[in-house]
């Protein structure tokens, strides 16, 4: 019975971002734009730039990700469906777990598999490519679970935009901490084994427990 | 028109929703308190009162989307928030809110609210056709006029076979042709055993309608 | 007298030679740049790709005051064919702008060792680019046709204005900081054994983006008018000619 | 109740509106075509129609807000294409958004508004105490309900001295006491010269109230 | 007359950026928050971190200039307020030009004068402060000038976001490329003169083109 709501909201929201094509697009251009932007506002070096690289990857990576957070329960919210799923038979859990599988389907998916293009825009050595990629997989997840906390949590305040930055950011920071060092071990020639590991854990931890509070956060939002 | 609570004695399980010493506050201020009443299958109540009386509050409470101050809500004799899911899969609820994605055509929007609603939204029936928007069906939401899009959100009143309905004003911004066959829809879903609760300032002139006045003390005032 | 359907009948006479003349003028070229011109000294038959990296670089550019120009028109003066110019010139151009960075970057491998340097000019490209998709992701993103094609226009008639000093400042930027990287070649003193050829590229170019242009065209003035007589009276006669 | 007209004549100016073969398409298909009628001070017409007939659109034309297909929109005798800013001067538009920003009070709300557009909205009442917010023309517009939010959108027709009223819905959502209010004023309006055009589903049983139908060919039909 | 709409929407944009809080406090918090990200991605070291502070804080500040942009007319055009401003017997030039003061008044100013401490976090030399004070000024009010354009012609789109910033960043990019480079060449002890004369040039040029694009782009968003 469970995946009944997990299913059709799943549906629906791929239907949705491949109708808006933005939802699909916006973040990788803004991916693409920000990393543009360096170079010309630090120095089209390159051998400058493929020490920055890493860090400025996931940098911009993890503020994509971040910035298209904010619509994740908006429209929901806006023309009423919020209020009505909330008050389905169903549990709440796995249908917020289905919107977030979507956000990271939708923006975190796509940059992991653009990023080593950009890596090569900033001369990023070519071994890092693949632990990129991995590490931004991971990553994008963690950050798209414990987004959709802040989301919700922002969700009836008028201008949520970039407070919901302020609230998620601390949170962010391990997995840019331990995503950037990956690709930098990488580089370097090292084993990327330990921060590999730790990401999972958190992967694994923010799975088991950040729908719940999403779910939670939610009610609140709305019963306000 | 036969009482519909004749028709009503033949069918197998009649529902009963009652309303004990219901109490709302908003900002420490109560919007109406100790409300009380019963509504048995066949019954249609509809709730009166001034713009700011409270009238969506309540309907708010009975789907379970607020929570009341105190009181309880009681919906075949058990206190609504210990069979919580059972209870919703027996209401259907339309808010002010057409609660429709702007992108999506009138249909993939029902189809998707179906898939979501399995037990609730179930009956088979062209809603389209009944709302009028057979030809609009598969246009974006964004398409419809004010009153189309009340009518695609209505259109999940054609399908549904929840016992409750909880509609908050249902009749604005549509046109008198699909007011009549609206308040039709009602009527038979009366005759059907269900039981409905709805906030308009209409008169519907449906027979044997119960009323509820919220008495208006901090609402808009006319005088 | 600029009316889309006068440019339709006189278009459908020029067309049938300008792809001739394209065609022609582009299989020369190939031939004569990958087949007979002589190697490159420093760079072997690498450099061979140049003729398509300049012309496709060339009328990137081009095309893109072409958008440009005729977006302003369609603004300014409300002439219909300027806007079908418009519409049908931006994904030409991308394409062409496309292309020229991938060849370039291609190229880049085998000459820099690397597929992209934040060269000047490379990074105007760059932002051309950009320039261009916005156009479209714009022009995409109205529904109301009427509409997109409007907003498009304004975007690209700022762009009239701002594409000089986007390249000036970029030219500026690069200048500034002067890294130690491998410059790009400046206008290289060509044998004309390697030059003539590709000049026929050049023009073979030229004349690929004003058919390409013109069908396109063709294309959106159909189905822009397609509830006028004249063109339900093409589809019928159409229909007669090759009945199914 | 005497006659409008009757009255006018005592006043300096009388105001005309008139619509000359005004046609409007959207998605290459007519709404309506050639639309022609002429109002004078004192005339209110109802534009009837089914959901998605076209009544906003026709308003929205009116109010130029949008711009017609082919046709002109006359007032005293010119298009108002070329006398827009002293034609727009006489007209109030009030659609289907209440645009009101939800975090000011209604208040501050109607005082922007007034702020902005001096020469109409310029009449001294004491316009909450008229819509019947006076208790809640301090609390931001977002914790009003869905009719206070109305009526805190109508304020601005107490306040205003426009000649020509343009109302999309005006009376959806609010209670029966404010209706007949809103329907005095409206009445009232009219008698100090002024024209007024609006679209809704009810019966208003105003006095030599004129009425244009929307055939519908492309609405919702209900059939 | 023409100043009536002029004043009436700059008094109440300001109001409401009050009201909202938010629209003041977010851009900060974003510039904060990316400028404290930077060294957790990249290194914490200050030589390192010295050399790219320039290009970071003038990246950064642009980005939360662009992300406060898309809220610019949204609102307005949600409630109904903008389609009744249209149809107000006044012309629309003004007004544009009120709501943009207003978004430079509320993110470019503030992001200026709070940049020098941002750079003191990323060891920017002192000799920088004023001169990236200034170019921030200046280079704000060109960003929130050409945004305006931006942000009108996205408007009717349902997720501008991001789309937003891929038609407004090439046009960004001189101004990116001059201010960064004026705190570069004060940092370096040089004289920015001529950069400062380019951005001069570009503020009242965009001054002079920018609202009257605006009002005409945002008149076709509404007519649609
Ligand atoms: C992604 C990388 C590149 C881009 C975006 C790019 C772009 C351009 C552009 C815009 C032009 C000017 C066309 C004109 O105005 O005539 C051009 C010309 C040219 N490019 Fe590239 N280019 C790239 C890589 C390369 C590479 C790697 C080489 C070879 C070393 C190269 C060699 C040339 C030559 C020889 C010309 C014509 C001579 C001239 O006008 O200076 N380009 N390219
Ligand atoms: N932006 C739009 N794009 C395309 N079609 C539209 C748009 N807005 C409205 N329509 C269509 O135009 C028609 C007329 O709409 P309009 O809002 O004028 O109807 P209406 O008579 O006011 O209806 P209602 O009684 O529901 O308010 C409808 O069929 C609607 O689907
Ligand atoms: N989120 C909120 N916060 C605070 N007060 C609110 C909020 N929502 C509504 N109110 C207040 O609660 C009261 C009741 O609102 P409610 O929407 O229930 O009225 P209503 O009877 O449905 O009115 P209407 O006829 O206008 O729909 C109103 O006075 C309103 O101002
Ligand atoms: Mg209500
Ligand atoms: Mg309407």
């Amino acid at each position: 019975m469970n995946n009944i709501g997990f299913l059709a909201i799943l549906r629906r929201d791929l239907l949705l971002a491949v109708r808006y094509r933005g939802d699909l697009a916006n973040p990788l251009i803004f991916f693409f734009i920000v990393i543009a932007l360096i170079p010309l506002g630090l120095t089209p070096d390159s051998k400058e730039l493929s020490e920055i690289a890493p860090g400025m990857l996931w940098i911009t990576a993890l503020l994509a990700s971040l910035l298209s957070l904010d619509g994740l329960f908006k429209d929901d919210f806006a023309d009423g469906t919020l209020e009505q799923i909330i008050i389905l038979p169903q549990p709440l859990y796995f249908m917020v777990l289905a919107k977030t599988i979507v956000h990271w389907v939708v923006t975190g998916l796509p940059l992991s598999l653009l990023a080593p293009v950009l890596g090569l825009m900033l001369s990023l050595p070519e071994t890092g490519y693949l632990p990129l990629m991995l590490s931004l997989l991971i990553g994008t997840a963690i950050l798209s679970l414990i987004g959709s906390v802040g989301a919700a949590l922002t969700l009836p305040l008028n201008k949520e935009g970039i407070l919901l930055s302020l609230i998620v950011i601390p949170f962010y920071m391990p997995v840019l901490i331990f995503g950037s060092n990956m690709v930098v071990l990488a580089v370097d020639g090292l084993s990327i084994a330990s921060p590999l590991a730790i990401m999972g854990a958190l992967l694994a931890l923010s799975l088991l427990i950040s729908p719940y509070v999403t779910s939670c956060a939610l009610r609140l939002s709305i019963y306000g | 028109m036969p009482d519909p609570k004749n028709i009503l004695m033949n069918q197998a399980s009649v529902k009963t929703l009652s309303l004990k010493d219901l109490s709302f506050q908003r900002n420490e201020k109560f919007l109406f308190s100790n409300i009380s009443l019963t509504l048995e299958s066949g019954d249609i109540l509809q709730i009166l009162g001034q713009n700011g009386s409270g009238k969506t509050t309540l309907l708010r409470l009975i789907s379970t989307a607020l929570r009341p101050y105190s009181g309880e809500i009681i919906w075949q004799g058990k206190n609504v928030n210990d069979i919580r899911e059972s209870y919703l899969e027996d209401v259907l609820f339309l808010g002010h809110q057409p609660g429709l994605k702007r992108l999506l055509s009138a249909e993939e929007n029902l189809v998707w609210w179906r898939r979501l609603n399995k037990t609730n939204l179930s009956k088979n029936v062209n809603a389209f056709e009944e709302v009028g928007l057979y030809n609009h069906k598969d246009e974006p939401c964004n398409y419809l006029s004010v009153g189309q899009l009340k009518r695609a959100a209505l259109a999940r009143l054609y399908v549904s076979e929840a016992k409750l309905w909880i509609l908050d004003e249902p009749f604005t911004s549509i046109d008198k042709e699909f007011s009549i066959k609206l308040k039709s829809l009602i009527v038979s879903h009366l005759k059907r055993g269900g039981i409905v609760v709805l906030a308009t300032h209409q008169d519907l002139k449906i027979e044997n309608m119960k009323y509820f006045s919220i008495s208006d003390l901090s609402g808009a005032t006319s005088e | 007298m600029a009316s889309p359907r006068w440019f339709y009948q006189i278009s459908g006479r020029w067309l049938p030679w300008l792809s001739l003349l394209t065609f022609v003028s582009i299989i020369i070229g190939v031939i004569w740049g990958l087949g007979f011109a002589p190697q490159d000294a420093k760079q072997g038959n690498s450099f061979r790709i140049i003729y398509i990296h300049v012309p496709a670089s060339f009328l990137a550019l081009v095309g893109y005051y072409i958008m440009a120009i005729s977006g302003a028109i369609a603004i300014i003066w409300k002439i219909k064919l300027a806007d079908v110019v418009m519409k049908s010139a931006a994904p030409i151009g991308a394409s062409l702008t496309f292309i020229a960075l991938l060849t370039g970057a291609v190229w880049g491998k085998p000459t820099w060792g690397t597929y992209w340097i934040w060269d000047a000019r490379i990074t105007s490209m760059l932002i051309l680019f950009f320039l261009y998709l916005g156009v479209i992701v714009l022009q995409k993103a109205y529904s109301a046709q009427g509409l997109s094609n409007k907003a498009a226009a304004l975007l690209a008639l700022v762009g009239t204005i701002n594409i000089p000093i986007i390249y000036k400042s970029v030219d500026w930027w690069y200048t500034l900081h002067q890294p130690a990287t491998i410059k790009f070649t400046e206008a290289p003193s060509m044998h004309p054994d390697m030059f003539q050829p590709l000049l026929i590229m050049i023009i073979g170019f030229y004349l690929f983006y004003v058919t390409a242009l013109i069908v396109s065209m063709r294309a959106e003035i159909i189905f822009r008018e397609r509830n006028t007589s004249w063109v339900k009276e093409l589809a019928l006669n159409l229909k007669d000619k090759r009945p199914i």
